[in-house]
């Protein structure tokens, strides 16, 4: 879409990189400009979040590191922040090993449809003001109809693999997909009640107002609050992250779906897991942090996919702050916690949606709201944690 | 040209679906069938029904028929014969069956007189159409999908001194 | 040929592959996706009227695939457990041995 | 409350995130090549042939007795004896070996060859960085190589090696005692002419 021209500073500063693309697009023959356009967004949003997840690694190894007493990676490059590219290029020249059991065509296929599928998440995500590569009528539906394939390549990688562990990540890793697929749409229901529409670009105007310098993000309600959360705890589950890492706990099935794949097939899956994780988290932002926007009103002038990458950073960092405290959990714990607290509270989460769409604006709503997200908390919680006896542990053979 | 191209993929996949011999090739096969048809969904403007194909066709019952086909260890039959053993017949009946569908499309009056209205549903107009005029039928498929989920569970469940 | 008549032909074919699979195939979670595809070809008869017959914004057509897509999950769930649960009692997915009841 | 474990975690590892910056304890991992912890004085690895003053050949305790070849459970070390006797550290004339190979790969470091020696020949070494790109020459230590001067050993293990120094004194003491006493007894049973002549004096005392 061509623009008209920006006025002031800041707004150039905002749309550079729109008005670059328009610019390169310019000197193409007119025939090609549209699919023009869309190839250079692509190739941007590719490039940015290959980038970012080759950033993200050495943050996470260092940040881990720090955790448990110790430096990260600090010897290739300053810091150690060449690291990346070094780990690409063992993964690259590495052997290709496909085992010789191995369903061949299903065996390579996996790790592409998988990053295919995490990549074409970002076909709806807007990382800007005006920097949505397309602005879909159903934009969330895509992106968790995306989300689903994902599923379909872990099994093809874990049953073409021929391997016992593969097979049994596979299965974990599916099954805790498909429980945690249902807060994780729940929850991004009960934003798409309030906005009213399906379009992340719409949901994100939506939440593009202040009051006072508090912007009007939908995490700043009682059931955003707690959606948010939700949210963000099936999307850890969903991208199998530590504490839910089940389908990969090295110390149960060595490595779950990805057990055979070496080299530049195990990149790949490495890759497609945190594009996914990236997008997921970006959908988080979308939905209830108010997307590009700037989180105080006199910050506005900040370019707004700065806006965008801080929040994914943070919540990254909050993803490797956790990684770096759970422990992983059991699989009966993982599936009560889907099916006894995540969805009940989804359920609770939407008609507090409704009862707060349906209230007039002021106290009361906030009173009634908090209410009705907090005492379920409690007392699902309390039934969560009935059974378990916390007390200290008596170490038998120690002392 | 793009409709043809999905309609291929498509008819590739159904077939294909139907006469690997390894199940979970099958499976594969489907959802690629399935993918071509959310595609020519999208081709028709019917953007919320592509998506929901995806969703739901490939994300869920794809899933579940891989669940299924792992649960009962048959991903290789070692039965030598795929097919039943009356086949002939029924390759009859598809057969007549295709040629009585194909001889009503082309002398059909109705494809002659389609209006090719370039109307496409938004989602606004989905989600109002849903809620008002068609609110009771989804109540009933909210209601039929509790049953079936409650019918699988019971129908699946180890019964009562079965334990291995 | 109109758009509309290829989409009726796809439908046609898709139908007939499914109705193939589901009557020659001997195992039974084939036959239960050759009844998946005939579903399907029906949805795309339904969508296909839709888009190029008359009163498209009624969006019949578009509610009838909506609520076939459920119905189709749920048969798919109900007839997978039927199957698990018929492997479970005479260990196979074979069709043609589950034989017990004609005599 | 659910979450209150959660909540008390995360707060630990936040201290311990930023902590690792500002306090020393909170960040206890020593940067290997460039930064070392000071080794435990019993640490061994290795073992190497003591020898006493400054030529290694001509002062190699080493009487190659071949006790440690036999003991040694890997049988990583070959001995080959020398026809030609020279006096060793005590002053007696002894074999001495022409080959005393070790080789790194098979040594697993049990310290067998240093308890059964008797002469206070072999000991341990704390030198671990013995990972070498050359696997056969590399790793096949001959008596060159595993010649260490006993200011080495006093260095490393400086309690064992005054041990190992007192008991060599005592020896020696011994053996001086008994050459004096043999001196002695042959002034006596000779003439006194012939004791002058006797290399096995005792010059040093």
């Amino acid at each position: 879409m061509i623009l008209a021209p920006p006025n002031t500073a800041a707004e150039t500063a905002d749309q550079i990189f729109v008005i670059l693309r328009d610019w390169i697009v310019r000197h193409v023959p007119g025939g090609l400009q549209p699919i023009f356009s869309d190839l250079i967004s692509v190739v941007a949003i590719l490039a940015v979040f290959a980038s970012l997840f080759a950033i993200t690694t050495v943050l996470e190894r260092k940040g881990l590191g720090r955790i448990q007493n110790r430096y990260g990676p600090n010897r290739v490059g300053p810091f150690g922040l060449l690291q990346p590219l070094a780990d690409g290029i063992k993964a690259l020249t590495k052997e290709n090993i496909v085992p010789l059991a191995a369903d061949q065509t299903v065996y390579v296929l996996a790790p592409v449809v998988l990053v295919v599928a995490a990549f074409s998440m970002y076909a709806v995500l807007p990382i800007g003001r005006n920097m949505a590569l397309t602005n879909l009528d159903a934009g969330v539906l895509f992106f968790f109809a995306a989300s689903s394939v994902m599923e379909l390549s872990v099994f093809m990688a874990g049953w073409s693999s021929r391997n016992k562990y593969s097979l049994l990540g596979a299965m974990r890793a599916i099954a805790q997909m498909i429980s945690y697929e249902v807060p994780l749409i729940l929850a991004s229901v009960t934003v798409i009640m309030a906005a009213g529409s399906l379009s992340t670009v719409t949901i994100v105007e939506k939440q593009a107002g202040y009051t006072g310098i508090l912007p009007h993000w939908f995490i700043l309600t009682p059931w955003g609050f707690a959606g948010f959360v939700l949210f963000m705890i099936a999307t850890i589950a969903e991208s199998n992250r530590s504490p839910f890492d089940l389908p990969e706990g090295e110390s149960e099935i060595i490595a779950g779906y990805f057990t055979e794949y070496s080299g530049f097939k195990f990149a790949l899956f490495f890759l497609g897991e945190y594009i996914g994780l990236f997008a997921m988290s970006g959908l988080g932002i979308t939905l209830f942090l108010g997307g590009w926007g700037a989180p105080l009103s006199f910050l506005t002038w900040v370019p707004s996919y700065i806006w965008f990458f801080a929040k994914l950073l943070t919540l990254i960092a909050v993803f490797i702050w956790l990684r770096g405290t759970l422990p992983r959990l059991r699989m009966d714990q993982l599936m009560n916690f889907a099916w006894k607290f995540m969805l009940p509270m989804a359920l609770i989460n939407l008609v507090t949606v409704g009862v707060w769409e349906f209230l007039p604006h002021g106290v009361l709503r906030w009173l009634v709201c908090s209410v009705m997200v907090v005492v379920p908390y409690v007392l699902l919680g309390r039934g969560l944690m009935q059974g378990w006896k916390v007390e200290r542990r008596v170490y038998k053979f120690a002392e | 040209m793009l409709f043809t191209i999905f309609a291929i993929l498509t008819l590739a996949g159904a077939v294909a679906a139907i006469s690997l011999r390894n199940l979970v090739h099958s499976v594969l096969a489907l959802t690629l069938a399935f993918a071509g048809l959310a595609a020519v969904y999208l081709l028709l403007g019917a953007q919320f029904i592509g998506l929901a194909q995806i969703l739901v066709y490939i994300g869920a019952v794809a899933i579940l028929i891989v669940f299924a086909i792992l649960l009962i260890r048959e991903a290789e039959p070692a039965s030598p014969s795929m097919v039943v053993s009356s086949w002939v017949g029924s390759v009859v009946a598809v057969l007549v069956i295709f040629g009585t569908m194909a001889w009503a499309i082309e002398r059909s009056a109705i494809t002659q007189r389609a209006t090719g209205s370039q109307a496409e549903a938004s989602m606004q107009q989905i989600g109002n159409a849903l809620m008002l005029r068609f609110a009771l039928p989804l109540e009933i498929i909210g209601l039929l999908l509790t049953a079936a989920l409650i019918g699988a569970v019971t129908i699946a469940l180890r019964e009562k001194g079965e334990g291995r | 040929m109109t758009p509309l008549t290829s989409c009726l032909l796809l439908s046609a074919l898709l139908f007939v592959i499914g109705l193939a699979g589901a009557l020659i195939r001997r195992n039974a979670i084939v036959v239960l996706i050759g009844i998946e595809l005939m579903l399907n070809a029906a949805n795309l008869n339904f969508i296909a009227f839709w888009r190029y017959g008359p009163n498209s914004e009624a969006l019949t057509g578009m509610m009838f695939v909506i609520f076939s897509i459920a119905v189709a999950a749920a048969e798919a769930a109900v007839g997978l457990a039927l199957i698990i649960s018929l492997y479970r009692h005479i260990k196979t997915a074979n069709i043609d041995e589950v034989v017990s009841m004609s005599g | 409350m659910l979450g209150e474990g959660i909540a008390k975690g995360l707060v630990e590892t936040a201290r311990n995130f930023f902590g690792s910056y500002f306090i020393k304890d909170r960040l206890t991992t020593v940067q290997y090549p460039e930064e070392r912890l000071p080794q435990a004085e019993a640490a061994r690895n290795f073992p190497f042939l003591v020898y006493d003053g400054d030529d290694w050949l001509a002062g190699l305790r080493c009487v190659s007795c071949q006790i440690c070849e036999k003991e040694c459970p890997p049988k990583c070390i070959y001995i080959e004896k020398s026809k030609d006797k020279k006096p060793d550290a005590i002053g007696k004339p002894q074999f001495y070996p022409t080959v005393f190979n070790i080789d790194v790969s098979v040594c697993m470091s049990c310290q067998i060859c240093v308890e059964v020696c008797p002469f206070e020949a072999i000991k341990m070494d704390n030198d671990f960085e013995l990972s070498t790109d050359d696997r056969f020459c590399g790793l096949l230590w001959d008596r060159h190589r595993l010649a260490l001067p006993n200011s080495h050993y006093q260095k490393i293990h400086p309690t064992d090696a005054a041990v190992s120094d007192a008991i060599l004194a005592e020896d020696k003491a011994k053996v001086d005692a008994k050459a004096k006493a043999a001196v002695e007894n042959k002034a006596s049973a000779a003439t006194p002419s012939v004791a002058h002549v006797d290399p096995g004096g005792s010059s040093t005392q």
